[in-house]
């Protein structure tokens, strides 16, 4: 009969893939005598999938590391809270989000001790507030950076030195500000001169980022966007990461970088072992590796964020340390963002939707 | 070829009984006409033999066999659609081997069996041709070959000359009637046209409402009717009451006319309407406030009787036809 | 025979019951919950989206959106449909693969070719200076235009196939039957071929119209600072902000436009649907 | 003159229009990737560079294989499904079919990001492990209505006479299905398929969200790599990929240009 033929290929088709898909773990799991698999969750392009550092680490320690890609800090907690155990042995939360993956138990307490780099990071880092609770340590901070004002030095010859640049008529058209609640929030709170980590008057803000809507070009959302628009003289000044505008600087592009007078807005990534990870041990390799002095100075010149390791900061050129805000002049400077609750949150989210749709 | 019996055969659909309880036996070889006005049941019937629908009661005979339980794809019984149903991918040959290839038969036996039928329905000029480079009644003729290649137990023709004009139709009648003969294939053929099945066919069965009303050969139906329903849709009928309150019919030609009142006149009336259609010419007559149609055949040009004219009407006692209380 | 026959549709409604429905039920039960923690079940998201004006705001901005980039699409796809199937003979198998090819390449790339090409001093802003039909710069990018373009882009090329698959079966004959009853082409068009057409209209415009109200990469690029549509909140709960709860709300109240507006379509559709 | 006018020139003028249009950002991204700017800027210089650099990304290269094998798997999944489910809507109710077909429908009215997210929530809620089968299950959902899309028509044109005469012939289902059925509806099974691959080709919520760690796809590369700006390998990549679709329909045409016409063009008388 038709019907009987098809459902059982159909059925066919439905055991196959069922095969197919537990032919896949079993192989997993038979490597058991496999070299293990260290699954790190990292932005793409974000120094540690750096193939040659993977190709090194895992030629060492005889193991095989597995990149899973996030595309933002709450999808992170989203791959965390669904992970099963063993699925993510590394991850890297920054410190907005760090607290709400520690109160969530998604993260190993961590033993410095088996870090023999540890001892290379500045104190500041050493003692990072919201990578700790209860006085136990979740996470080790690894590249710190700004979101500052990035400018074409064809067409602004001086370095700015107010965030206000972003609010000026002058330049009208040719401003692009990033499309993020957080960002948003605390950049007008700068020029407003409130605590951009505690705004005390989010009416204000919100009058303030409507008034300077018209004055952008557009909000970027990636930085694909913005480094696309910056090349192509669609944008003269923006808001922007250290990095990104280092490595477009030693690309040639006329992109300058400065953390303004009045400050900017300061970010720490850190890494923290998963819970559940079934190999804690690789994972605190790969952290010693990750912020080893080699590897921060060697990532860190090249056009990525800057180094928690002291010894490799003073090894980078000051200039070009200057150049790209990674010296203690910005650092001082600089407002760190800081976890904030899912009420305050929700409520700068919906304040900058509301700026959006006006 | 095989005897056909069907017995009691019924199907209903929802509430609806489209076909009530038909017993038919045909012989080998008949060629059998099932008549009757759309949605009287006669495509479920056919359809029913064919295999695609089951019927709800009853039983159907080829030969001993019942073939109720039997799949279409079992029964060998050829078929020709009102839309042909002409496989578009196929040419004229691969259409007429399609059944053939199902038998599994050899490429030479298949090949010489296509040539055979094709030439039977003079088709051979246009065997590489595809459905839609022909024309209906080409189609018509490539369907019919497909149907009789597999040398059916039975054959069963569902309207399948109705989408052709009348010329065209009345050529294919008697083509079909030629073919049907030298091929000796038992047939049932659905129409709702009197003329082609009294044309075509040795045993006519007139279906109305699911039912069997009569069935006989062209003759006896058409002389004998059984009721007004049988009479009046097999051909054209007046109908009468007689005095001791039965009601009878007499078919037109069967009425003569005079201008002069004669001897045995049943009726008399005022000519209404004259028609003329080169062999026969019809009268319309009231008659007492009803219209009796009456034929003639022109055998010699006549001419006297006129619109407005009184008439008289006598026919046979023969000629009435008794009918069944309704 | 016929009961069997129906057994057909069942795997395909079993892979849709258990990879679609069960797991939205999840997200339904979310769209239910406060995000605050508490497991009750509340209304609170819902009267949160009806209640802001801003929601509305969006909402109304994304509809219109996507009623513009529907009746753009059906003014390129319709005539280009027609064409195929009733002018291009062996040519038409190529045009449409010619339609699909595109699809091929992803659709953020696309969106960026679009954001290079459109923005000033951009492949058309330089074409237009050069023949001299505008002065200075296009200014078209990070408009609603700009969105609109991206999007009748990334959706017309299904409505030409929708379209096109129901005029191949408006049979030609009806056509010549048509004007031997003395009707000119247009009557012949508006009073026959438009009418047989119109299931694959209707659904055309289904499957543009749906998934635009629900799209946020198009606006987001292209659309500038006012590019903010009721997809990119949504997109922006789930992953700027855990907001789960609300996201899944705003996705549900959605879906229920669509299903009235698929209703009220279909009706239309069925109206004009003989068969 | 007024005729070709009518049935040549503008039809084929309108069709080229609308060509241009859908080409224009395709050429835009062809172009780019023999610029050597980085970020796409003009004036214009050729290079290959990104081409060499294309050539040694092997992570590129096998995630767009792992696009390709999923988009074909997805593809014929969803043609085999949705020619069952069209041959038995026929049978169906009308209201029951009006659900069926709302039902298949449903996943392009759901942003594919929330049904992506509910599946994983799904697939955790049963406690299983994430894997090609829940990839493959969410591509076939998300492409089933696309494929359904172009075979519900041609189901609708379909004579249900053809099939009955060929039952009538002796034919078994099977055969009447291979050999009547399929080649009435093999142009819409070719464009459904076709339909269902593009779109599973081009899909990154469902796989971002279900793909086990350490496989990728094309989609989820270029995604994860916007964060910081992706490089003309993309475009690159994208452009070998429409030369040898391109190339592949150019031979299959060739091959079987002539019964692909027959079978399209049997259809009509």
């Amino acid at each position: 009969m038709k019907i009987k033929t098809l459902l059982s290929l159909f059925l066919v088709v439905i055991l196959v893939f069922a095969l197919a898909a537990c032919g896949g773990q079993t192989a997993e799991e038979e490597g058991t005598d496999e070299p293990a698999t260290l699954t790190v969750v990292n932005w793409k392009d974000y120094g540690s999938d750096n193939a040659d550092f993977v190709a090194a680490f895992e030629a060492e320690n005889n193991c095989k590391i597995v990149h899973v890609y996030m595309s933002s800090e709450e999808e992170l907690l989203t791959k965390l809270k669904t992970a099963k155990d063993g699925d993510i042995d590394v991850c890297l939360p920054n410190c907005t989000i760090l607290p709400s993956a520690i109160n969530d138990g998604l993260l190993l307490e961590l033993d410095t001790t088996k870090l023999t780099n540890f001892d290379s990071l500045y104190d500041r880092f050493k003692v990072q507030e919201e990578s700790f609770k209860d006085g136990k340590m979740y996470s080790v901070p690894w590249v710190w950076g700004s979101t500052a004002i990035a400018y074409n030095t064809d067409e602004i010859a001086a370095p700015p030195s107010s965030v206000s640049i972003l609010f000026d008529p002058e330049y009208a058209g040719k401003i692009a500000i990033r499309d993020d609640f957080n960002d948003a929030v605390m950049l007008a709170a700068i020029v407003l001169g409130q605590d951009p980590n505690n705004p005390s008057d989010l009416d204000a803000i919100k009058a303030k980022l409507i008034e300077q809507k018209p004055l952008n070009k557009t909000y970027w959302k990636t930085g694909d966007e913005f480094s696309k628009l910056f090349a192509g003289n669609q944008v003269a000044v923006g808001l922007m990461w250290s990095g990104q505008a280092a490595f477009m600087k030693q690309d040639g592009q006329p992109i300058g970088f400065v953390v303004p007078e009045d400050g900017a807005i300061g970010w720490v990534d850190t890494w923290g072992i998963a819970k559940g990870s079934q190999n804690p041990d690789l994972a605190y390799k790969f952290i010693d590796a990750v912020i080893s002095e080699e590897f921060q100075y060697d990532w860190a010149s090249t056009g990525g964020p800057a180094p928690v390791n002291k010894d490799a900061g003073e090894q980078i050129d000051p200039v070009y340390a200057a150049s790209c805000g990674m010296d203690e002049e910005s650092l001082n400077r600089l407002y760190f963002m800081q976890y904030r609750t899912d009420d305050v949150k929700k409520a700068w989210n919906e304040l900058w939707t509301e700026v959006k749709a006006n | 070829m095989a005897n056909i019996k069907l017995e009691n055969l019924t199907k209903r659909f929802g509430e609806n009984t489209v076909v009530d309880r038909v017993n038919i036996e045909i012989p080998n070889g008949t060629l059998v006409s099932i008549l009757g006005p759309s949605g009287c049941g006669k495509t479920t019937l056919l359809r029913m033999i064919a295999g695609f629908e089951t019927p709800d009661e009853g039983s159907i005979f080829f030969d001993q066999d019942s073939v109720v339980n039997v799949p279409a794809n079992k029964r060998n019984i050829g078929m020709v659609f009102q839309s042909y149903a002409l496989f578009p991918h196929m040419t004229v040959e691969e259409n007429v081997a399609y059944g053939l290839q199902q038998r599994k038969l050899s490429k030479e036996e298949i090949d010489a069996r296509v040539k055979q039928v094709i030439d039977t329905v003079h088709m051979k000029e246009f065997q590489k041709r595809k459905p839609k480079q022909l024309s209906g009644g080409q189609q018509q003729r490539v369907a019919l070959a497909r149907a009789l290649a597999i040398s059916p137990r039975l054959l069963l023709l569902d309207e399948c000359l109705s989408a052709l004009d009348k010329k065209l139709r009345v050529e294919m009648q008697t083509e079909l009637r030629k073919i049907l003969e030298e091929s000796k294939v038992t047939t049932f053929f659905v129409t709702h046209d009197q003329e082609e099945a009294m044309t075509l066919s040795d045993f006519i069965v007139v279906m109305n409402k699911g039912i069997i009303e009569q069935m006989g050969t062209p003759l006896e139906v058409y002389e004998k009717p059984k009721n007004k329903f049988v009479a009046s849709f097999l051909g054209k009928a007046n109908f009468f009451q007689s005095e001791d309150g039965t009601s009878f019919a007499v078919r037109p030609e069967k009425i003569h006319l005079s201008a002069e009142e004669q001897a045995g006149a049943r009726q008399e009336g005022v000519i209404t309407f004259i028609t003329y259609s080169g062999n026969i010419t019809s009268y319309t007559i009231e008659c007492d406030g009803e219209a009796v149609l009456c034929e003639k055949q022109n055998v010699q040009i006549r001419e006297n009787l006129k619109k407005g004219q009184k008439v008289f009407l006598r026919w046979d006692k023969d000629s009435e036809i008794e009918l069944a209380d309704e | 025979m016929k009961k069997k026959k129906k057994l057909l549709t069942f795997p395909s409604i079993i892979v849709l019951t258990v990879f679609a429905i069960l797991p939205l039920i999840i997200m339904l039960v979310y769209s239910f919950q406060s995000d605050s923690g508490s497991s009750g079940v509340t209304l609170e998201n819902y009267t949160n989206f009806f209640l802001k004006s801003v929601y509305l705001k969006l909402t109304y901005r994304t509809i219109i959106n996507s009623l513009a980039v529907t009746i753009i699409s059906l003014i390129i796809s319709y005539p280009l449909a027609y064409f195929m199937a009733k002018k291009f003979k062996g040519l038409k198998n190529i045009v449409m693969i010619l339609i699909l090819i595109p699809f091929f390449t992803n659709q953020l790339v696309r969106v960026y070719s679009w954001l290079i090409f459109l923005q000033d001093g951009g492949v058309l802003n330089s074409f237009l200076q050069s023949v001299g039909l505008i002065e200075g710069s296009l200014g078209i990018l990070f408009t609603q235009g700009a969105v609109v373009i991206g999007l009748v882009h990334a959706f017309f090329p299904y409505m030409v196939i929708t379209i096109y698959l129901a005029l191949e079966r408006v049979d030609n004959s009806l056509l010549e039957a048509s004007s031997s009853l003395g009707a000119s082409k247009v009557r012949t068009f508006f009073q026959v071929v438009l009418p047989l057409s119109m299931p694959g209209v209707v659904t055309g415009i289904m499957i543009v119209f749906v998934p635009c109200l629900g799209t946020f990469v198009e606006p987001r690029i292209l659309g500038g600072v006012n590019g903010t549509v009721i997809g990119t909140v949504i997109e922006d709960q789930f992953f700027e902000i855990y907001g789960w709860n609300f996201g899944a709300a705003i996705a549900f109240v959605l879906f229920a436009m669509v299903i009235i507006s698929m209703t009220g379509l279909s009706r239309i559709g069925r109206r004009y649907d003989n068969e | 003159m007024r005729k070709y006018f009518t049935d040549q020139l503008i039809p084929t003028v309108y069709a080229l229009m609308a060509l241009a249009f859908l080409y224009t950002p395709i050429i835009v991204l062809m172009v780019m990737g023999f610029n050597e700017s980085r970020y796409n800027t003009l004036p214009f210089s050729f290079s290959l560079e990104w081409y060499s650099a294309l050539a040694k990304n092997e992570v590129l290269i096998n995630a767009a294989i792992n696009s390709f094998v999923l988009a074909l798997i997805t593809a014929l999944i969803c043609v085999v499904l949705a020619t069952m489910f069209v041959l038995g809507m026929k049978t169906l109710s009308r209201s029951m079919e009006g659900l069926f077909r709302s039902l298949i429908m449903m996943p392009m009215s759901i942003p594919w990001l929330i049904l992506a997210l509910s599946m994983l929530l799904f697939i955790r809620f049963l406690d299983l492990d994430k894997n090609m089968f829940f990839v493959v299950a969410g591509h076939v959902v998300i492409s089933l209505p696309y494929a359904m899309l172009s075979l519900q028509a041609r189901i609708q044109a379909l004579d249900p006479a053809l099939e009955e005469m060929s039952a009538s012939l002796g034919a078994s289902a099977l055969s009447t299905f291979r050999r009547i059925t399929v080649p009435a509806l093999a142009p819409a099974i070719v464009a459904g398929g076709f339909l269902a691959f593009m779109i599973s080709f081009d899909n990154f919520a469902i796989s971002y969200f279900l793909i086990p760690a350490g496989t990728s796809t094309l989609p989820i590369e270029i995604q994860s790599s916007i964060k910081f700006g992706f490089t003309p390998e993309i475009n690159a990549i994208s452009t070998v990929i429409i030369g040898v679709s391109l190339l592949c329909l150019a031979i299959v045409g060739l091959i079987m240009g002539s019964s692909i016409e027959n079978m399209i063009g049997g259809k009509k008388k």
